[in-house]
């Protein structure tokens, strides 16, 4: 479904990913695990088109979007739930969700889907984004990403910094939507358990490299972190 | 030798209603690297900028006896505590040397500064032999591969006389050999600097801390050597992860 | 970077530098320019034409006034070159664009008379312009003829000045007001600038000797609109029997569209302006204007001879559209003005011009103007008009005769109170 | 006649003024940090577009009914010709923007006067416009309050779109995070298009209200550039409200001054308040923490 | 070594150069109109040194330097002013009042006078700018600011009709310290002092950038935080080249004054003050001599354009203005360089414009808020 290869990526003159390949397949779910600095994020920012990779290719479904800006990527079928439980903190809730329902005809539809998925949400519709907490937050932006209909969703860290009571909930949404069938799913996140709960297949990223991947499943746990030397 | 330390008590921070750091208590004494880990958003960097006059906070943070809290950041950075950020910030037009010389000259005399510089202060040479740097010392920054650019950040606050040092993710993005030489390089001068380092690399942080705090959602949850940490189920829930709780132990 | 030091000599050498060129230095106040007298003129008459200069602002705010001034000038030269010239010379027109800068009209007047060498130059409209131009033309004893009414209280022996002094424009209308129309009371309305304040003051010493009540005073900053409604609030309160307007170019605009909005209007309190001609009629409104009066020395509908066929060549040139106006005339005049000198003097030189100018009269389209040599201003009509519907302006009063120029008020006794410029009063 | 009244009428009728002119500035140097000196120059095409529909069109109420909207089509047209051209090129350097756009607006200025001429051109007001209402003895005057009702009426229009249209929604987004609202779907660049477009055509349509109280000619922008900026920063940049409170002060404060000092010297105090008030409270009126430029 | 000696040389050589056309060709082959206009050109581009130091080097947009060249010029101008009516006189165009206001008295000796024109517009300037530096306003609030500040000082002289000369300025000055102005020798002496002031000018601000303080100017603008956080002010960094380039202006005003005979707030508004800038962004404004041949340079092509075709140095000024701005950022001289580019590959950033996706910037602030070009 996604395909990053032999992609390259610089900050000015400084290259902080050198060259990595990564394959979501169909209906998959794939992790990038790694720490902090090693480049994941700036990874998925290459996927969406927040960042221009100097050289690789990223492929959407078959198709070359390299060039494309993040919006027509999205009308194509990706989605993307940035890191830090992003919202526009100007907007309602219900405002950051319509933001993105209007002009679709089924807008209202996803958006009770969405909100069925995420229900503690539907009291909070009418507060300002900014006055949620960061697990309201961070359900807000995978709803507002669910309303695009995406064929493909990216997740930076979905339940890093939110409290451990929310992260369940998060985490068995996600999982619920792996399941669900026609979404494939790239993840990067640091709860290796969790993480290889959900995956197909996991990468390892260190110091802007892929210094490992494999399968996914729990069976890979040792691997993993041998890999992330845990 | 006097023993300088940094201490830190009841430092809370909220920004519009959201509280980044809630309370949180720490002693950090000259000699003893400490590293700050938590997941993200756990008010780690907060609690730096906090420190240092970026963000408004209450509670107190005194260094030497001295309230850091409400002074600005010029005074704080006179005061003897100095920073690095997450994304190093060296001044890009400039040389090396001319960074490092920039850092240490926030004490000298107004008029001096009027005058270009004739020959290299001891400190800057010694800082860029500490920090391996003297080749490149007429490279403008801005061309600086990543981990020299990190360096170069630690080589100004050296140079700079802080005796507090806090850092910022120092290794992030630095290749496995640039780590171990930043290590050293931390191992160097902590015997005579408090140093504070916000890390999340496990491997780095085995190696180098000295101590550790763990902050989570802007509370101090654990406090100690590595082993201590480590084994403390909540910083493994919260900070490792739940899968992550029943293999280690 | 290393070891470069050049400031470390540079900084001798730049006081070196200074010191030859303090030390070099010419004459000092008191003593005599022994350079002034020669480098007079570089005019060269050998051959059969002169050049003079036209020095008017194209570009800038103030091109919208200048233009049609250097149209009229410009009508001049080439009838006096059908003609036949000036002392059988051709006139060969040098052009320099003001640019509604004082220091603009400064440079290019120095460039008119020292590289171009011509034999006067003609123009400015403003009197920051004349004032910025004067030294320049004292300095190096050329000849300026500036065709605009001004607020007077100045007699330059290098300007001739072809529009209207204060006691041919402003005490005229005053005369008309107090007379004519019967006012006992008068709101003073002004732009921000020397002619309006000075216009003002010799106002209120006049009001002040004839039991006139100046019932209110205020100015508006050139070009600006913002302050106009307080100002007509205070003209309507203030129940002035008329108001004399010295506003200037698009404050006009504003100010008589809001006078004539609060339900003011010319019947029940006249407004008498002297900075509004035929040309900026349409640009404030033919409606707002209708009725109210003006002052000046000539109107497109001056019956004679000479302005039929100025009014005529000027729309054949410049199309059936074009207005006539009073410094448009107050320039073509001047021209003529010129040219009576210089064939009265039968020399091209600034000496034997102004020696002979005394007395040199041209029968111009606003009636005959004769130039005094004393002051280097005209004798002119005054004429206080009314706009009329069409956009054009009907002289309702007359002085009948041309009134010999006052720039320093020297005859009327109630003047005596207005601080005057030392150097020419 | 209340005098009191009467210079509180003059110094909303001027607030009404500014607010028109600023607003539009309020979306494109509120949204995008662009500091448009050019956008003087768009009121002023917006007042010649009056004057050439005057020209096809006899009657005058006609005229300024199709001139409206006309105006507003034609700032709005050059605001994205510029942003296109331009301004899309210099996000990252809003500095830079100000010295482009003052550019564009002596080339603008120039244009207009090879084209119109420079003498002022004669705008008729239609008759229901001119004259007066009375109110307690005090004559307010039919132009002035036509501005004042145009210039409630786009904010309120404006606060409208920007609060509860789907438009609106986008813009905001834009607004507060750019790269948040690309990942959402939504295409930045064409906000930033539409945003300048409705930010310019306001500043035509600005312009055909001043033909009813001041000169059309080719320098009538500049001479309101600096006061709208003003208005907009002590507002707090991107605050429709800010800009309402602060556009409504200022000509308030610049009537009290008029009145109480005398006119001339009404416009320096008033610069000299609002230059102190920035420094006191270098975010303005209102703030939100958005990245803004300072 | 060799290399450094052969830089050493080719600067040494500029000056030399420098200093040969000023004094030596100039007033050699020019014509005394030409001269003139030169000096007049000298003046400006002391300002544009000024602007070039505070915008270039310390990255603060000033579009407010009229006020500080109305300053020096009408404190100048007020001097010569009373020299000329002698001791007790009164200026000749104080028509409509009495007695001479009590500041003028101040400017009376020129020793006052002199200190006047350097201290009154620095200390301004110091005033202004701590003010606004220490509330850490920058970019295009101060660039407003400072440009409001010119608009007001230009109302403020157009309203004191009777004691400045209002819109009309101070003009018809005879001598200068005593020198009589029409002659020519005197107006040769008066070119030579600008000439000599300026090459001081360039030579104060090449030695600053090679200063320690030089290098901490560039350090705040690409990082005021960083700065901040190695114990320095920033606020008194940029405070001293704001003032240094407010006393150039005042300076270049003060001789405006004597050469071209007048000053008036036309000069000194908004307009003229953006005029400056035109130069200093053609010269490239973070070089050390971009800014001055810039300046002169415009000041040339206004000069000569405008005496022949009078439009069209508007359109040009204009476009001169968008395509140095928006295409050549350091100025003209990096021509070749950016052609080069052109030629090149070119990437543009796929997200248009501006802020990037991060919500917490942190220590985002110490990135450059402003760009301000290549170096």
């Amino acid at each position: 479904m996604l395909e990053l290869s032999g992609v390259r990526i610089a900050y000015g003159r400084t290259e902080v990913v050198h060259g990595v390949d990564v394959r979501v397949p169909a209906d998959g779910v794939a992790v990038v695990l790694g720490h902090n600095g090693a480049g994941k994020t700036t990874l998925l920012r290459a996927a969406v088109g927040l960042l221009r990779p100097r050289f690789g290719r990223v492929l959407l479904d078959g198709e070359d979007v390299t060039a494309l800006r993040p919006y027509e990527r999205v009308r194509r079928g990706l989605a993307y739930v940035p890191q830090g439980q992003q919202a526009f903190p100007q907007l309602t809730a219900s405002e950051n969700l319509q933001l993105v329902a209007d002009g679709r005809k089924d807008g209202e539809a996803r958006t009770d889907e969405a909100l069925d998925l995420f229900p503690a949400l539907r009291p909070l519709l009418g507060r300002r984004a900014g006055l949620l907490s960061g697990g309201q937050r961070q359900q807000l932006a995978i709803a507002r990403a669910l309303l695009t209909a995406p064929r493909m969703l990216i997740l930076d860290e979905p339940t890093e910094g939110i409290q451990p009571s929310v992260v369940t909930e998060i985490q068995e949404a996600i999982l619920s939507l792996t399941r669900r069938g026609g979404l494939s799913v790239l993840l990067v996140e640091q709860h290796v358990g969790f993480a290889l709960t959900a995956a197909s297949t996991y990468y390892v990223m260190e110091s802007g490299r892929v210094s490992a991947s494999g399968d996914g499943g729990p069976a890979s746990s040792g691997a993993v972190r041998a890999a992330m030397a845990i | 030798m006097r023993q300088d330390y940094l201490e830190i008590r009841g430092l809370r921070v909220a920004f519009d209603g959201f509280v980044a750091v809630d309370g949180v208590d720490m002693t950090v004494l000259q000699g003893d690297l400490r590293f700050l880990i938590g997941p993200n958003g756990a008010g780690k960097t907060t609690l730096v900028d906090a420190i240092t006059g970026l963000t408004p906070a209450t509670g107190s943070a005194k260094f030497d006896g001295v309230q850091l809290l409400g002074k600005k950041e010029h005074q704080i950075a006179r005061a003897g505590v100095g920073r690095t950020f997450q994304t190093a910030s060296v001044f890009e037009q400039l040389t090396v040397l001319q960074n490092l010389d920039i850092a240490a000259g926030a004490t000298r005399r107004r008029l001096g500064l009027l005058r270009a510089r004739r020959a290299v202060p001891p400190s800057v040479e010694l800082a860029m032999e500490t920090t391996g740097l003297t080749r490149l010392r007429d490279r403008l920054a801005g061309e600086l591969a990543h981990g020299q650019k990190q360096w170069l950040e630690i080589g100004m606050l050296l140079v700079q006389n802080a005796t507090v040092l806090l850092l910022d993710e120092p290794v992030a993005g630095m290749s496995a050999d640039e780590r171990e030489q930043t290590g050293e390089l931390l191992r160097r001068v902590r015997r005579d600097h408090v140093v504070v380092v916000v890390e999340h690399d496990m491997e780095f942080l085995r190696a180098y801390a000295d101590s550790v705090t763990v902050l989570a959602a802007g509370k101090k949850i654990a406090e100690g050597t590595y082993a201590q940490v480590q084994a403390d189920p909540r910083v493994q829930e919260i900070y490792l992860g739940p899968g992550h709780t029943a293999e280690v132990s | 970077m290393p070891t470069l030091r050049p400031p470390t000599f540079a900084l001798p050498l730049t006081l070196a530098a200074l010191m030859i060129g303090t030390s070099a230095c010419g004459s000092r106040v008191g003593e005599e320019t022994a350079a002034s007298g020669e480098s007079a003129s570089c005019l060269d008459t050998s051959g059969d034409t002169v050049k003079i200069g036209l020095l008017n602002s194209m570009s800038g705010t103030m091109s919208i006034s200048e233009t049609t001034v250097r149209r009229s000038l410009e009508l001049a030269v080439e009838e006096i070159n059908a003609a036949g010239g000036v002392l059988d010379k051709q006139l060969e027109v040098v052009t320099e664009d003001g640019a509604s800068e004082p220091t603009v009209f400064a440079e290019r007047a120095t460039k008119l008379i020292q590289s171009d060498c011509v034999a006067a130059v003609f123009g400015g409209w403003t009197s920051s312009s004349r004032k910025a131009m004067l030294p320049v033309f004292e300095d190096n004893d050329a000849l300026l003829f500036y065709p605009v009414q001004y607020e007077g209280l100045e007699a330059s022996d290098n300007i001739f000045y072809t529009g209207a002094t204060t006691n041919q424009q402003i005490i005229p209308a005053l005369d008309f007001l107090k007379d004519e129309l019967g006012a006992r009371s008068l709101f003073l309305v002004g732009s921000d600038y020397v002619f309006p304040r000075t216009a003002n003051a010799i106002i209120k010493a006049y009001a002040e000797e004839h039991g006139i009540e100046i019932v209110g005073e205020d100015y508006e900053p050139l070009g600006s609109v913002e302050g106009i409604p307080t100002i007509v609030n205070r003209v309507q309160s203030s129940g002035a029997d008329a108001v004399f307007n010295t506003l200037n170019g698009d404050s006009n605009v504003s100010f008589f569209t809001q006078y004539a909005n609060v339900g003011l209007a010319a019947d029940t309190m006249p407004v008498l302006s002297v900075s509004i001609a035929e040309e900026e009629v349409p640009g404030v409104g033919v409606e707002e204007l209708a009725g109210q009066y003006t002052a000046w020395n000539y109107y497109q509908t001056v019956e004679s001879a000479e302005n039929e066929k100025f009014v005529a060549a000027f729309k054949a040139a410049y199309g059936d559209d074009a207005v006539t106006s009073d410094p448009m005339e107050a320039a073509y005049t001047s021209l003529y003005l010129w040219k009576g000198m210089v064939e009265a003097a039968e020399s091209f030189a600034v000496g034997d011009v102004q020696d002979a100018a005394d007395g040199v009269s041209f029968d111009a389209p606003e009636g005959s103007v004769t130039v005094n040599g004393d002051n280097h201003h005209i004798a002119k009509t005054a004429l206080i008009g009314q706009i009329n519907p069409a956009g054009l302006i009907d002289t309702v009063w007359s002085s009948g005769e041309p009134i010999e120029p006052d720039p320093c008020l020297e005859d009327y006794a109630w003047a005596e109170s207005i601080e005057k410029d030392q150097t020419y009063c | 006649m209340d005098a009191v009244l009467g210079q509180l009428y003059a110094g909303i009728s001027l607030g009404s003024v500014l607010l028109l002119i600023a607003l539009g500035l309020v979306l494109t140097f509120g949204q995008m940090g662009v500091i448009n000196m050019a956008h003087g120059e768009f009121l002023m095409a917006g007042a010649y577009t009056a004057f050439v529909v005057q020209q096809v069109f006899d009657s005058a109420g006609l005229s300024l009914l199709i001139a409206l909207p006309l105006s507003f089509l034609v700032g709005g047209l050059l605001g994205v010709l510029l942003e296109v051209t331009l301004i899309s090129r210099l996000y990252s350097r809003p500095l830079d923007t100000l010295l482009v756009t003052w550019g564009v607006s002596l080339v603008l200025q120039q244009l207009a006067r090879d084209l119109f001429g420079a003498p002022a051109v004669e705008v008729r007001a239609p008759r229901w416009l001119q004259g007066n209402v009375e109110v307690f003895g005090t004559p307010f005057t039919t132009g002035r309050l036509f501005i004042v009702a145009l210039a409630v009426t786009s904010v309120a229009v404006l606060s409208a779109v920007l609060r509860f249209t789907a438009l609106g929604r986008r813009i905001r987004a834009v607004v507060q995070s750019r790269g948040l609202a690309e990942t959402s779907g939504i295409d930045s660049r064409r906000t930033d298009r539409i945003s300048f477009f409705i930010g310019s055509g306001l500043a035509g349509m600005a312009g055909v209200a001043l033909t009813l109280i001041a000169s059309t000619q080719p320098y009538m922008g500049q001479t309101y550039i600096v006061d709208a900026f003003l208005v907009v920063v002590a507002g707090g940049v991107g605050q429709v409200r800010g800009a309402v409170l602060a556009a409504f002060g200022l000509g308030v404060l610049q009537a009290v001054f008029a009145y109480s000092q005398s006119v001339s010297t009404a416009k320096v105090l008033l610069l000299l308040v609002v230059i102190a008030f920035l420094q006191l409270r270098p975010q303005g009126l209102f703030s939100v923490r958005t990245r803004s430029l300072v | 070594m060799t290399a450094n000696w052969g830089r050493r040389a080719g600067v040494l050589g500029a000056y030399a150069l420098a200093l040969a056309l000023l004094f030596g060709a100039a007033p050699l082959l020019l014509t005394d109109f030409r001269l003139r206009l030169l000096a007049q050109f000298l003046c400006l581009a002391m300002v544009a040194v000024g602007i070039g130091l505070a915008w270039g080097s310390g990255g603060m947009l000033t579009l407010g330097q009229g006020l500080f060249f109305g300053l020096g010029a009408y404190i100048m101008a007020i001097h010569l002013q009373l020299a000329d009516a002698g001791p007790g006189g009164r200026p000749a165009f104080m028509v409509t009042g009495s007695g001479v206001p009590w500041w003028w008295e101040l400017f009376r000796s020129p020793v006052t006078a002199v200190l006047g024109i350097v201290a009154v517009p620095g200390l301004l300037a110091l005033l202004l700018g701590l003010g606004v530096f220490r509330r850490r306003v920058k970019g295009a609030y101060f660039a407003i600011l400072s440009q409001a500040s010119a608009a007001a000082f230009a109302l403020l002289l157009i309203s004191q009709q009777n004691s400045i000369g209002g819109s009309n300025g101070l003009s018809s000055f005879r001598s200068f310290f005593g020198f009589t102005l029409a002659d020519p020798v005197n107006r040769r002496m008066l070119y030579f002092i600008a000439a000599g002031v300026l090459v001081g000018m360039v030579a104060t601000v090449h030695q600053l950038r090679r200063s320690r303080y030089g290098e901490l100017l560039t350090a705040v603008r690409d990082g005021e935080e960083r700065v901040r956080f190695l114990g320095y002010d920033p606020a008194l960094i940029k405070v001293a080249a704001y003032a240094l380039a407010a006393v150039f202006a005042a300076v270049g005003g003060a001789l405006f004054v004597p050469i071209v005979g007048i000053i008036s707030p036309n000069s000194v508004g908004v307009v003229p003050s953006i005029g400056f800038l035109i130069g200093v962004a053609v010269g490239g404004r973070a070089t050390l001599l971009g800014p001055v041949l810039g300046s002169l340079a415009v000041s040339y092509a206004g000069s000569t354009l405008s005496e022949n075709f009078e439009s069209v140095w508007i359109y040009l000024q204009g476009l001169l203005f968008v395509l140095v701005v928006a295409f050549l950022p350091a100025g003209v001289g990096s021509m070749p360089g950016v052609l080069r580019r052109w030629g090149g590959r070119r990437d543009p950033a796929p997200v248009p414009a501006g802020p990037a996706l991060v919500d917490d910037p942190g220590p985002a602030s110490a990135v450059p808020a402003v760009h301000t070009g290549g170096a």
